[in-house]
């Protein structure tokens, strides 16, 4: 394994942290953090994707001749990608607010009325 | 929510002012330089966020007018899809104002309009909404968080209220 | 350059302005809303019925937003499609067809139904955007605006779903689907990103012109089959649906069940278009066949022990998406063989695919009838309801017609869909065949009993109050019974204009490839 | 107009069904209608025989509930639905679990066949 696959691992790594927090976190509140983690090694993923060792600022405006430019289209979808985790992330928090209002418990395990 | 002391208090006002200036900044340059619309608007959001933490909900709900945010949102995304529709003599979302490249590099061109054309203005149309609905969903959330407001004084009409 | 041509970009574009320009007309109070809702879902329809009626004639359409040229997918001096592209082939036009059918139906249902809540603006605003996610995904061209639309709908869904927020197993249905469908489509985002660093392409069509299998693709292929098999229900993954649809109000409901169609549609849009003949072994196509015969069994089996009608719907809903991925997966079976594509692969493909108009059809009403139901008695428990024949009988009939349809009765539509899969499916193997007709079998049986126990029998005292279905409701049921009746009696033209382009152009890679790349490779 | 749907084993054609559901049709009414002529209705004919008793006012009393449909199918599947309803337990983190040992699954599939 090279030095250059190094934040590939980083990316898995924090996947399966985020991927065991919502599997195994009883508390609503950390599934949610599970799964904002997820979207974070996601987008590491892509923006790991686009970079070129070495590279420039995709726009070039600055004096100088630029050999490797880093992508940016993952970058572009990276941000497009963010906005949505906040959105989503948003939503979710206020979700698991209602949900403490009515079921008065943070617990996953005791929000099962819908079943069979 | 109680307020918090005064040193907080004071830091709060000097800096959620200067969080609206930089987000504007933000917004405005964000065509030419990292950031644009989004990034700019959650900079802009900060402000209620920092004033709720200051200051506690009773008061900042009473300053802040929730109207206000709500037509931020609403203009910001109806100004976007007018952009939108405008570019249709060619297609949709085209960019009709953009100054073409050999325009700029001799000076010419518009003063108000920057070259960037309508990604310019759209940047400033998403900072509007950003700026509008993020607010709107920290204040909502306060106004969400506070167990002791329920049904009977929220004035909520329930699913099965006939 | 006539309006034609900007049919693609209006069909999002109507809808994005329904959603945002709701909170405008809300201020005009509560019949200046209810227009507003009604007019441009209707307009969504009209542009969604030009589209289909443009593709059937003039093949393949490419939109380029914000390009200069609508042909042109290659800007000047790259070689690669860059911009974002809608790509409507005879397909996606089907399918927004149907979904906008829904749409409407569903929106002229909502204006009584959900009358007496509160928020309507934004629920009006929510419902606009889960159409658009829902279109977006139906006639993107590029793998990345499809995660965008993927999600644009599931947070436009979430919040349709929770919207009786005074309920807690609304909440509680919204929470569950949100875990799940957010790791489904980070998953979906990671085969994305794995597919743009081996190729650096996100165009569709692109990407299947240079595609090659090996691992990084295999991997990709995985994670989006489950990620969208999930999304559309299908078996160990379904287990959101029940709670989301029933708790969901009717009319997102029977929206919702065309968004999970999108979803099935993007999941065969990857498997023909994106691997298509490159999918060396069967694998992926009998994972679809069983995954789809699974899923029939046992949601059908869930199905007829409900007493709650909405969920017993939901359960069906994901029985009769395993019949469209039973027919589509032998579809995508025999596709590298010419002679058995010809003599039952491309019958069962017609089928599955019909299925897909037909079952967003009949569903649809069906959700609609349970929400009528519980609007009449305030209930959605079946053993609390008998003898409301007598208050309705329209809502009982279109109630038949629909139970009638999704049973496969002949004469109905699904009958006609379900025939070409049984004796396509026969050619493969008999049990296939055996369980689709069990499957019917069980179908008709819960639904025999939601008419005998919801309509039929004495009228019950709690119920004497029951309210009467306002007009509109009626007008978002008779579209969806006329849309049934249609598609009853006039089979072969339904299938010869309406179908089988569709699945020509499923099966045709190599237009998809072509009308993008244009030879340019 | 006789628009006949070929399956490639068989076809289905809608109008001779219809035609087939006209005569059915026409027999049924005929049959029905050589029966008893003195049925009149708000007679006697009319009432219930609610095995001797007095029939209840509530329809409620009198109907059978949705629980109670298909009683001796469930009884004889109840092993199959006591399976089932430990799949169904509501927990999201073991939908989550199906849907990531899927995954595994799918994927070894895939990658290995």
């Amino acid at each position: 394994m090279t030095v250059g696959n190094l934040p590939f691992l980083v990316v898995g790594i924090l996947f399966l942290i985020g991927l065991l927090a919502v599997l195994r976190e009883k508390n609503m509140i950390k599934i949610a953090i599970g799964i904002t983690i997820i979207e974070s090694a996601v987008n590491m993923l892509l923006i790991v994707l686009g970079y070129r060792l070495g590279g420039d600022v995709p726009v070039h405006f600055l004096k100088g001749e630029v050999d490797a430019m880093v992508l940016p289209t993952p970058q572009a979808l990276t941000l497009t990608a963010i906005v949505i985790a906040l959105a989503t992330s948003a939503l979710m928090l206020s979700v698991i607010m209602l949900l403490y209002k009515h079921y008065g418990t943070l617990n996953v395990d005791e929000i099962r009325r819908l079943r069979g | 929510m109680k307020p918090l002391s005064v040193v907080v208090r004071t830091g709060c006002d000097m800096f959620a002012w200067f969080m609206v200036v930089f987000g504007t900044y933000v917004i405005i340059h964000g065509d030419v330089t990292p950031g644009g619309g989004f990034q700019g608007g959650a900079v802009v959001a900060t402000f209620a966020a920092l004033l709720l933490v200051a200051y506690g909900g009773e008061k900042v709900l009473s300053w802040i007018s929730l109207d206000v945010y709500n037509t931020f949102l609403t203009a910001g995304l109806l100004l976007f899809l007018l952009f939108g529709f405008a570019g249709m003599g060619t297609s949709f979302l085209y960019n009709f104002l953009a100054v073409p490249e050999a325009v700029v590099h001799a000076g010419g061109g518009p003063a108000v309009i920057p070259p960037s054309g309508t990604i310019a203005l759209m940047d400033i149309a998403v900072g509007l909404e950003v700026a509008g609905g993020l607010t709107l969903i920290i204040l909502y959330m306060f106004k969400g968080s506070r167990l002791e407001i329920n049904s009977e004084t929220g004035g909520e009409t329930g699913h099965d209220s006939w | 350059m006539n309006w034609q041509a900007h049919l693609p970009a209006l069909l999002l574009a109507v809808p994005l302005l329904g959603a945002f320009a709701a909170p405008v007309f809300n201020l005009g109070g509560k019949t200046l809303r209810n227009v507003w809702f009604i007019t441009v879902s209707t307009c969504v329809f009209l542009v969604a019925f030009a589209l289909w009626r443009d593709v059937s004639v003039n093949g393949i359409l490419v939109y380029v937003m914000g390009g200069e040229d609508f042909a042109l997918s290659l800007p000047s001096g790259m070689k690669l499609p860059v911009r974002i592209i809608l790509e409507i082939d005879a397909m996606s036009a089907f399918m927004a067809l149907a979904g906008s059918i829904t749409s409407m139906a569903g929106a002229w249902f909502s204006v009584s139904y959900m009358d007496r809540f509160s928020g309507m603006s934004r629920f009006v605003s929510l419902y606009f955007l889960l159409t658009l996610g829902m279109l977006g995904m139906m006639v993107t061209g590029d793998l990345f605006n499809f995660f965008v639309f993927l999600e644009i709908a599931s947070v436009a869904s979430y919040g349709l779903v929770a919207f009786w927020r005074d309920k807690p197993q609304a909440i509680e249905a919204s929470f569950k689907y949100m875990v799940m469908s957010q790791i489904a489509a980070m998953l979906v985002l990671i085969a994305v990103g794995f597919l743009y660093g081996r190729y650096n392409l996100l165009n569709m069509g692109a990407l299947g012109s240079v595609m090659q299998m090996g691992l990084v693709e295999k991997v990709s292929l995985a994670l989006l089959f489950s990620a969208l098999a999930l999304k559309c229900g299908s078996f160990p993954m379904y287990l959101w649906i029940p709670d989301a649809y029933a708790e969901a109000p009717a009319s997102v409901s029977c929206l919702l069940v065309t968004v999970s169609q999108a979803s099935l549609y993007g999941l065969f849009r990857v498997a023909f278009s994106i691997y298509g003949v490159s999918l060396t072994n069967s694998v992926v196509a009998w994972a679809i066949i069983i995954l789809g015969l699974i899923s029939m069994l046992v949601a059908v089996s869930m199905a007829v022990v409900q007493h709650e009608v909405k969920r017993l719907m939901a359960y069906h809903a994901i029985s009769q998406t395993g019949y469209m991925m039973l027919g589509v997966g032998i579809g995508l079976l025999v596709l590298g063989n010419p002679e058995a594509l010809a003599e039952y692969g491309f019958t069962a493909l017609k089928g599955g695919v019909f299925h897909i108009f037909n079952h967003a059809m009949y569903k649809g009403l069906l959700f609609l009838t349970a929400g009528t139901l519980f609007y009449m008695t305030g209930s959605r428990d079946l053993n609390k309801m008998g003898g409301l024949i007598r208050r309705s009988p329209g809502t009982a009939f279109m109630f038949v017609i629909a139970a009638a349809a999704i049973a496969g009765l002949p004469p109905m539509n699904g009958y006609t869909s379900k025939l070409l899969i049984y004796q396509s499916s026969f050619a493969v193997h008999p049990f296939i065949t055996v369980v689709a007709l069990v499957t019917s079998v069980l179908t008709l049986a819960s639904f025999v009993k939601v008419f005998q126990t919801a309509f039929l029998g004495p009228e019950h005292k709690a119920l004497v109050n029951a309210r009467k279905v306002p007009s509109t409701m009626m007008v978002g049921m008779g579209i969806l019974t006329v849309a049934i009746l249609l598609l009853t009696f006039l089979p072969g033209s339904a299938l010869s204009n309406l179908v089988e382009p569709a699945a020509k152009a499923l099966v045709d890679q190599a237009g998809y490839i072509g009308a993008i790349m244009g030879g340019a490779f | 107009m006789w628009e006949k749907i070929l399956t490639g084993f068989g076809y289905w054609d809608i109008y001779s069904w219809l035609i087939f559901l006209a005569i059915a049709g026409f027999f049924t009414l005929w049959l029905r209608n050589s029966g008893r002529q003195d049925y009149k209705e708000g007679t006697y004919q009319d009432e219930i025989y609610f095995s001797g008793n007095d029939v209840p006012e509530d329809g409620a009393d009198i109907s059978v509930p949705a629980d109670s449909a298909y009683w001796g199918f469930i009884k004889f599947f109840t092993p199959y639905y006591d399976f089932m309803a430990k799949f169904h337990n509501g927990l999201v983190q073991d939908y989550v679990g199906y849907f990531i040992l899927f995954i595994a699954v799918l994927t070894t599939l895939i990658v290995f066949v």
